[in-house]
């Protein structure tokens, strides 16, 4: 037999033999369930194949609130996905207990990816020392979501306008919150993220405001909560909650996005559930404050889990899915910390739920912004901080106090 | 003026009654407002509270439906519950049996081994069965909800129930099965069985409640979607970012609840009267 | 022994098969579906809590490292977390038992005879008990909202200027103990019911021939019969609330401010959320303690009242 | 050729023995009846026979065969219990046949069985009611309709007619012993009542603390008890026992020889009242009318109270001195560990 032909015969039974092997799946853990989310991950999927055709990429949704320990029962009870999507407050630990892996060799040798497009500042979270432990596919900062009906219904000025004339800070966020109750009865000023501000997003709720005082949460082992711009800060929000009661207190339920809320604030892929709005609706940029304006950045990151058996080919996905053309795709939802992307025409006009020029403020964010806090042992943190919180959001509650006693529970974990 | 021993009765049983409604009142109305509220949008249920909805969306019990798999999570809840009810029925009244009335050296000791797993509480030993599923690879699977509480401490309590029914049976009719020439199995399923239907019925009924409201090992063991039983997927009608969807969450826990009720109001008279029967009274 | 035989039939060598061992190996048998189970799905796993409450383990990483006695000496003497928890799992225990009881014995007496409307109250005490906690508490939760909550709505129409129940920790607690009552109040009303059947009547009528009003009958016969049962019922109910969980992981999540912290909740905690299984083992072991303690105890103050 | 055979036959509980060395033979077609007091032992020994206790030690023979490890069913008895352990989820056919259908007999032979003993026993119109709807005495016949189907070669009844009540009781009793005359099959027969006993055995056994005290048919034990328990088991009202130094002057002048003699027994029943010129005398303490006669309740200087069967409407009152006289070989003499002194006997033929 002729050398090529049995090359070709050995490879097409080869091929015969493995085929079956080939066709291989790799599951995609995800914490969004939303349809317009996951059709663009479907579309990437897709793409995909062209060039892997025997490869199904399945998306497994897993609820939010569940998310960081559905997966770590996943991975522990040995049934792991290949790759999955992690938040930013959690990615330390997860590096810490070893079960990521290190993607930097898979995404150099990727064509076309240009790894140092990615902003610096915006991957600190994700690498450590030469390794890159996640791709952060989504750094969306944090905006103002406000209801104009709300806003023209109490004859106010909405927040872009109020923002064009510079004087979007704290002082005039307080007093819009509280007219905006006012004028519509039965409703609120304002909600905390996913109305979870006292719950599950305590850290999402007051950042923003400790930010623009010019505070922090912990750096370099200290807690920074008791500091007289965080007790500044939370002062104002502790009022606001219960002194004016414009922003939904405790134990109420006031969903922006039923309408019951004037204002939120919230990132742009929630933009999807305003599809079907009943009402007038738009972004901002967070206010200002004594320390300027200080954008806040949740981020989200797609890692490779350490015990995938498949680990090439979820690699070489995690390449594909995050190259510029991809990461232009996801831009809708998920805004990218490629330079490239941030500034071209199409991010701006990415989502068709949003104005460019609201659009813009995103993208300025980004670049500005600032992550929020994590930490490797950010469960346990939380856990220790959870109740303490608990205690500050009451009436009658001291907040300097309170936020002493948050860190002196936090300290030894820091 | 005086009342007759007629009337001062009927008085009486009026202020029964009335203090006895008002008591029902916190059992009652949460029915009441969920079943109203499963009706209900997102808005209105936060609106002001009232139990007749102002438009009946009965599209909510469609979305439930597009939601997530939740004829699926049914089914399972259901499936899972039968066959639980199922083995728990058969190997706790086995054991219940022997332990009643057969003599084999350590049935004693076996008794008081088998007691002391009524104190642990399934929390104590969920870590370790979570690395035994590891290891027999059914994480994710309904293996461990349908063995876990067939052997674990309800299986246990189980095999006691039937353990005092057992004891209570007069012993002479299943010596004239032995003499009628039963094997003891055939004495254990034709005669003692027969005889503990109301044992069988409190157990059975106890079992599948059990089985039906298990929450901590769904929890624990499942983790895709299609896996869920009830309970899990009732916790889980959020939106994307884990706010609730009351409208929904409300529509399905009605779906949930209602027909366990249904079932309850048709067969309540039994399921009493089982519970009084049976030797749950000790 | 063979004189007797002149039927010229042999006697026939014991076989090894006796009766007695026929019964003993049929005894067995019949166990041992359930010995099985029980060993592997039980005992081993409580053996296995053993060996790692004595390591430091990490759920995630999966490492483990023995460390003798320190995770217990942690729960003890070093963090304030684990005696507050009990402190909470005692506050629970302590009034959801007696109110549990309680209403439980009035709602059998009240309902124990046949009679108009006795079906339909049975059946609404005892719904709340064939709903699924999940639904239970999904439904409180929602009522027992600050202002807009169904419960302060009403209290408000009566004048009362109802807590923020579920974000108060002491209001909280008595919210979870509250609806775990109404949850779980119907099961014992069952039992009650039950046991105050199966009491001959006979000595209802001979008090009351002796001239005892229904105080004294229930203070001096029917009580003193139900003695039995109320020990199983308070057994029962005292190890079902230290097992609760669900009910408090979806009320309060254990809060607010570590209020409604129970043990069994911080057990599955420290387990699945800080992934330290060697300290949730620990504290496992510890509850495991209490419980066969408080059981025991019980029913020796039982024997001893009986004695 | 013996139908059932007992050697050394032991039962122990643990560490107490309750059966001590039971030796027996009973022969083909034989009624005995087990008599004695509670705890004694019978129903024990009939439930070893039955294979539903299994046997310490010794022998069990049934049929030629010995049976220490042969279950229960294999043995060749039926047995009618106490309760009568009808199934009360079937009805009384299957009742009936529900041994021949799990030893997997055909349906037609097995309904062609139930009906011959329907017929027997006169159920043929209840063979379709439930058990509870069965008055006591109808149960009991549905039981030993049960038993007779399978023709076992021994039957055992168990206590079967102490669930009755007086009337039923003497009715059936007299049933059995027709089915035992027609049926002709061994018989074994648990009662603590004697009067059950002298009425349907061929041959009484009267067990006490797990011993037989006598074994012989009734005559024999009324006639020439063995010790005093039998003495004052069998016959009723039971027999008077006393000191024998209470009466010996006047026995021994009347010819009755009582050396060795502990204590005398005399039958209620031998006792006559006489003007005077009895042998003994006393004063009547109570006088109960029965019909008949009277049962006078008799205080017997230094020998306690005797009872007396007074015939005739006009008997003595309470208080009257009363002299008694009864036949010497009626007099019943025991030595001091309670034997009977009885002159050698012929046994009476079972």
């Amino acid at each position: 037999m002729h050398p090529r032909r049995l090359a070709a015969t050995t490879l097409a039974a080869m091929t015969f033999i493995t085929a079956p092997l080939a066709a291989e799946e790799l599951r995609f853990t995800l914490w969004t369930g939303n349809d317009a989310h996951l059709a663009i991950f479907n579309e990437i999927a897709k793409g995909f194949t062209e060039t892997h055709p025997d490869v199904t990429v399945s998306f497994e949704s897993i609820p939010a609130a569940d998310y960081t320990q559905k997966l770590t029962f996943q991975l522990a009870g040995g049934n792991p996905p290949d790759l999955g999507w992690m938040f930013e407050d959690v990615i330390p630990g997860f590096v810490e207990a070893g079960v990521v892996e290190d993607l930097r060799p898979a995404l150099e040798a990727a064509e076309g990816y240009e790894l140092e497009d990615f902003s610096e500042p915006a991957m600190a979270l994700w690498s450590e020392k030469d390794a890159i432990h996640g791709v952060p596919f989504s750094t969306s900062p944090f905006m103002i979501y406000y209801n104009k009906d709300m806003f023209d219904a109490a004859g106010l000025e909405t927040p872009p306008e109020l923002a064009g004339k510079g004087e979007w800070d704290m002082e005039k966020f307080r007093e819009v919150a509280m007219a905006l109750a006012e004028a519509n009865s039965g409703k609120w000023g304002f909600e905390f993220k996913d109305g979870q501000g006292y719950d599950s997003r305590i850290l999402h709720a007051i950042m923003p405001a400790i930010r623009v005082y010019g505070g922090y949460a912990w750096r370099d082992g200290d807690c920074g909560f008791d500091e007289p711009e965080a007790v500044e800060a939370i002062t104002q929000l502790h009022d606001m909650v219960f002194k004016d009661k414009s922003i939904v207190p405790p134990g109420e339920q006031g969903d922006f996005f039923s309408g019951n809320s004037a204002m939120t604030v919230n990132q742009i892929s929630r933009a999807s559930l305003l599809a079907d709005a009943d009402f007038e609706w738009g972004i901002a940029p967070l206010p200002t404050g004594p320390a300027g304006a200080s954008p806040i950045i949740g981020q989200a990151g797609i890692v490779v889990f350490s015990q995938s058996k498949k680990q090439e080919l979820a690699q070489e996905f995690v390449a594909y899915m995050t190259n510029p053309e991809n990461s232009e795709l996801m831009a809708e939802f998920f805004p990218p910390a490629r330079h490239s992307v941030l500034q071209s025409d199409t991010f701006v006009a990415a989502n068709e739920l949003i104005p460019s020029e609201q659009m813009a403020y995103v993208g300025k964010a980004i670049e500005e912004g600032h992550v929020l806090p994590s930490h490797p042992r950010y469960a346990q943190i939380y856990a220790a901080m959870k109740p303490r919180m608990d205690a500050l959001w009451r009436a009658d509650a001291d907040v300097q106090t309170s936020l002493e006693a948050v860190c002196t529970a936090i300290e030894d974990q820091l | 003026m005086e009342l007759t021993i007629r009337q001062a009765a009927i008085v009486k049983k009026l202020c029964w009654t009335l203090a006895l409604s008002v008591v029902a009142v916190p059992f009652l109305f949460p029915f009441l407002w969920m079943i109203s509220s499963a009706f209900k949008n997102a808005n209105e249920i936060f609106g002001q509270p009232s139990l007749i909805p102002d438009v009946w969306r009965w599209r909510n019990f469609v979305e439930v439906f597009e939601y997530q798999p939740f004829a699926r999570q049914y089914f399972n809840s259901i499936y899972i519950a039968v066959l639980v009810t199922g083995l728990t029925l058969i190997l706790s009244s086995l054991a219940g049996y022997a332990l009643a009335r057969m003599r084999f050296a350590g049935a004693g000791l076996l008794m008081l081994f088998l007691l002391s797993a009524l104190m642990v509480p399934e929390e104590v030993t969920i870590v370790p069965n979570f690395f035994l599923m590891k290891w027999l690879g059914a994480m994710d699977t309904h293996i461990p909800l349908v063995l876990l509480p067939v052997f674990g401490p309800h299986g246990v309590m189980a095999t006691f129930l039937m353990r005092q029914y057992f004891v209570s049976l007069p012993k002479e009719l299943e010596e004239a099965g032995k003499m009628d020439g039963l094997s003891r199995l055939g004495v254990w399923w034709k005669i003692a069985l027969p005889m503990s239907r109301p044992a069988l019925a409190a157990v059975a009924i106890i079992t599948f409640l059990f089985s039906w409201n298990l929450f901590l090992e769904p929890l624990v063991f499942l983790s895709s979607i299609e896996n869920f039983t009830l309970p899990l997927a009732l916790s889980n009608f959020t939106d994307p970012y884990g706010s609730p969807l009351w409208h929904l969450q409300l529509a399905a826990t009605s779906l949930a609840v209602v027909p366990i009720l249904i079932v309850y109001l048709i067969a309540q008279r039994q399921i009493i009267e089982s519970f009084a029967m049976s030797g749950v009274k000790g | 022994m063979t004189g007797h035989v002149r039927t010229g039939t042999t006697a026939p060598r014991a076989p090894w098969l006796t009766l007695r061992r026929r019964e003993m190996f049929e005894g067995w048998l019949f166990v041992s579906p359930t010995l099985i189970g029980f060993l592997i799905f039980f005992l081993g796993p409580l053996i296995a809590i053993v060996i790692y409450s004595l390591s430091e383990w990490n759920l995630l990483s999966q490492q483990m490292t023995y460390i003798g006695t320190a995770n217990y000496q942690d729960a003890l003497t070093q963090n304030p977390d684990f005696w507050h928890v009990i402190r909470n799992s005692v506050i629970f225990a302590a009034g959801l038992v007696p109110l549990n009881m309680t209403l439980a014995l009035a709602l059998a007496l009240a309902l124990c005879r046949p009679g108009r409307g006795v079906v339909f109250f049975r059946t609404a005490f005892f719904a709340p008990v064939v709903t699924s906690a999940v639904a239970w508490a999904i439904v409180w939760k929602f009522l027992l909202q600050g202002e807009a909550g169904a419960v302060n709505q009403m209290l408000a129409t009566v004048g009362i200027n109802g807590p923020n129940w579920l974000r108060e920790p002491d209001w909280a607690m008595v919210a979870v103990i509250a609806t775990r009552v109404l949850k779980m109040v119907g099961l014992n009303m069952i039992l009650y019911i039950a046991a105050l059947q199966s009491i001959p009547r006979d000595y209802e009528d001979a008090a009351r021939l002796e001239g005892a009003g229904n105080w004294q009958i229930f203070r001096m016969v029917t009580w003193p019969l139900l003695a039995p049962s109320t020990l199983i019922i308070m057994v029962i109910t005292t190890i079902g609330s230290f097992k609760v969980f669900d009910h408090i992981y979806l009320m309060t999540g254990g809060g607010p401010e570590n209020g409604t912290l129970v043990l069994a909740f911080y057990i599955y905690e420290q387990a699945f959320e800080f992934f330290n299984v060697g300290y949730a083992s620990a504290l496992a072991m510890i509850m495991f303690a209490i419980v066969l303690v408080l059981a025991l105890v019980q029913i020796m103050l039982r024997q001893k009242g009986s004695a | 050729m013996s139908s059932l055979k007992l050697r050394n036959v032991t039962k122990t509980f643990g560490k107490t023995k309750v059966i001590h060395g039971i030796d027996l033979d009973v022969l083909e077609g034989e009624f005995v009846v087990f008599v004695g007091p509670s705890g004694c032992g019978k129903s024990t020994l009939l439930r070893m026979i039955a294979g539903l206790e299994d046997i310490s030690g010794g022998e069990l023979w049934i049929g030629g065969r010995q049976v220490n490890e042969v279950q229960a069913a294999r043995r060749g008895v039926a047995m009618v219990f106490q309760s009568y352990a009808l199934y009360p989820h079937l009805t009384v056919r299957q009742n009936m046949g529900f041994g021949l259908k799990v030893r997997k007999e055909k349906p037609d032979s097995i309904a062609r069985k139930v009906d011959e003993a329907a017929m027997t026993l006169q159920l043929e119109k209840l063979l379709d009611r439930y058990p509870r709807e069965l008055s006591g005495g109808q149960r009991q016949r549905v039981a030993i309709g049960r038993a007779i189907v399978g023709d076992p070669k021994v039957f055992l009844f168990d206590e079967p007619l102490s669930n009755l009540d007086a009337e039923l009781r003497v009715h059936m009793r007299a049933e059995i012993a027709s089915l035992h005359r027609r049926l002709e099959n061994t018989m074994i027969y648990v009662t603590h009542d004697q009067i059950e006993a002298m009425t349907l055995a061929d041959r009484i056994v009267v067990l006490r603390d797990g011993r037989i005290e006598q074994v012989g048919n009734p005559k024999e034990l009324y006639a020439h008890p063995d010790n005093i328990f039998v003495a004052q088991f069998i016959g009723s009202p039971k027999m008077n026992i006393c000191s024998a130094d209470a009466f010996a002057p006047e026995l021994t002048r009347a010819g009755i020889p009582m050396e060795g003699v502990a204590q005398i027994g005399l039958r209620p029943e031998h006792l006559r009242i006489v003007p005077d010129g009895g042998l003994i005398k006393g004063q009547v303490a109570l006088s109960e009318y029965t019909g008949g006669g009277s049962l006078l309740h008799v205080e017997m200087e230094g020998a306690g109270r005797f009872l007396v069967l007074s015939e005739g409407q006009e008997g003595p009152q309470p208080g009257d001195e009363v002299q008694l006289d009864f036949d010497t070989a009626n007099l019943h003499r025991f030595d001091a560990e309670g034997r009977s002194l009885q002159a050698a006997r012929e046994p009476v033929p079972a």
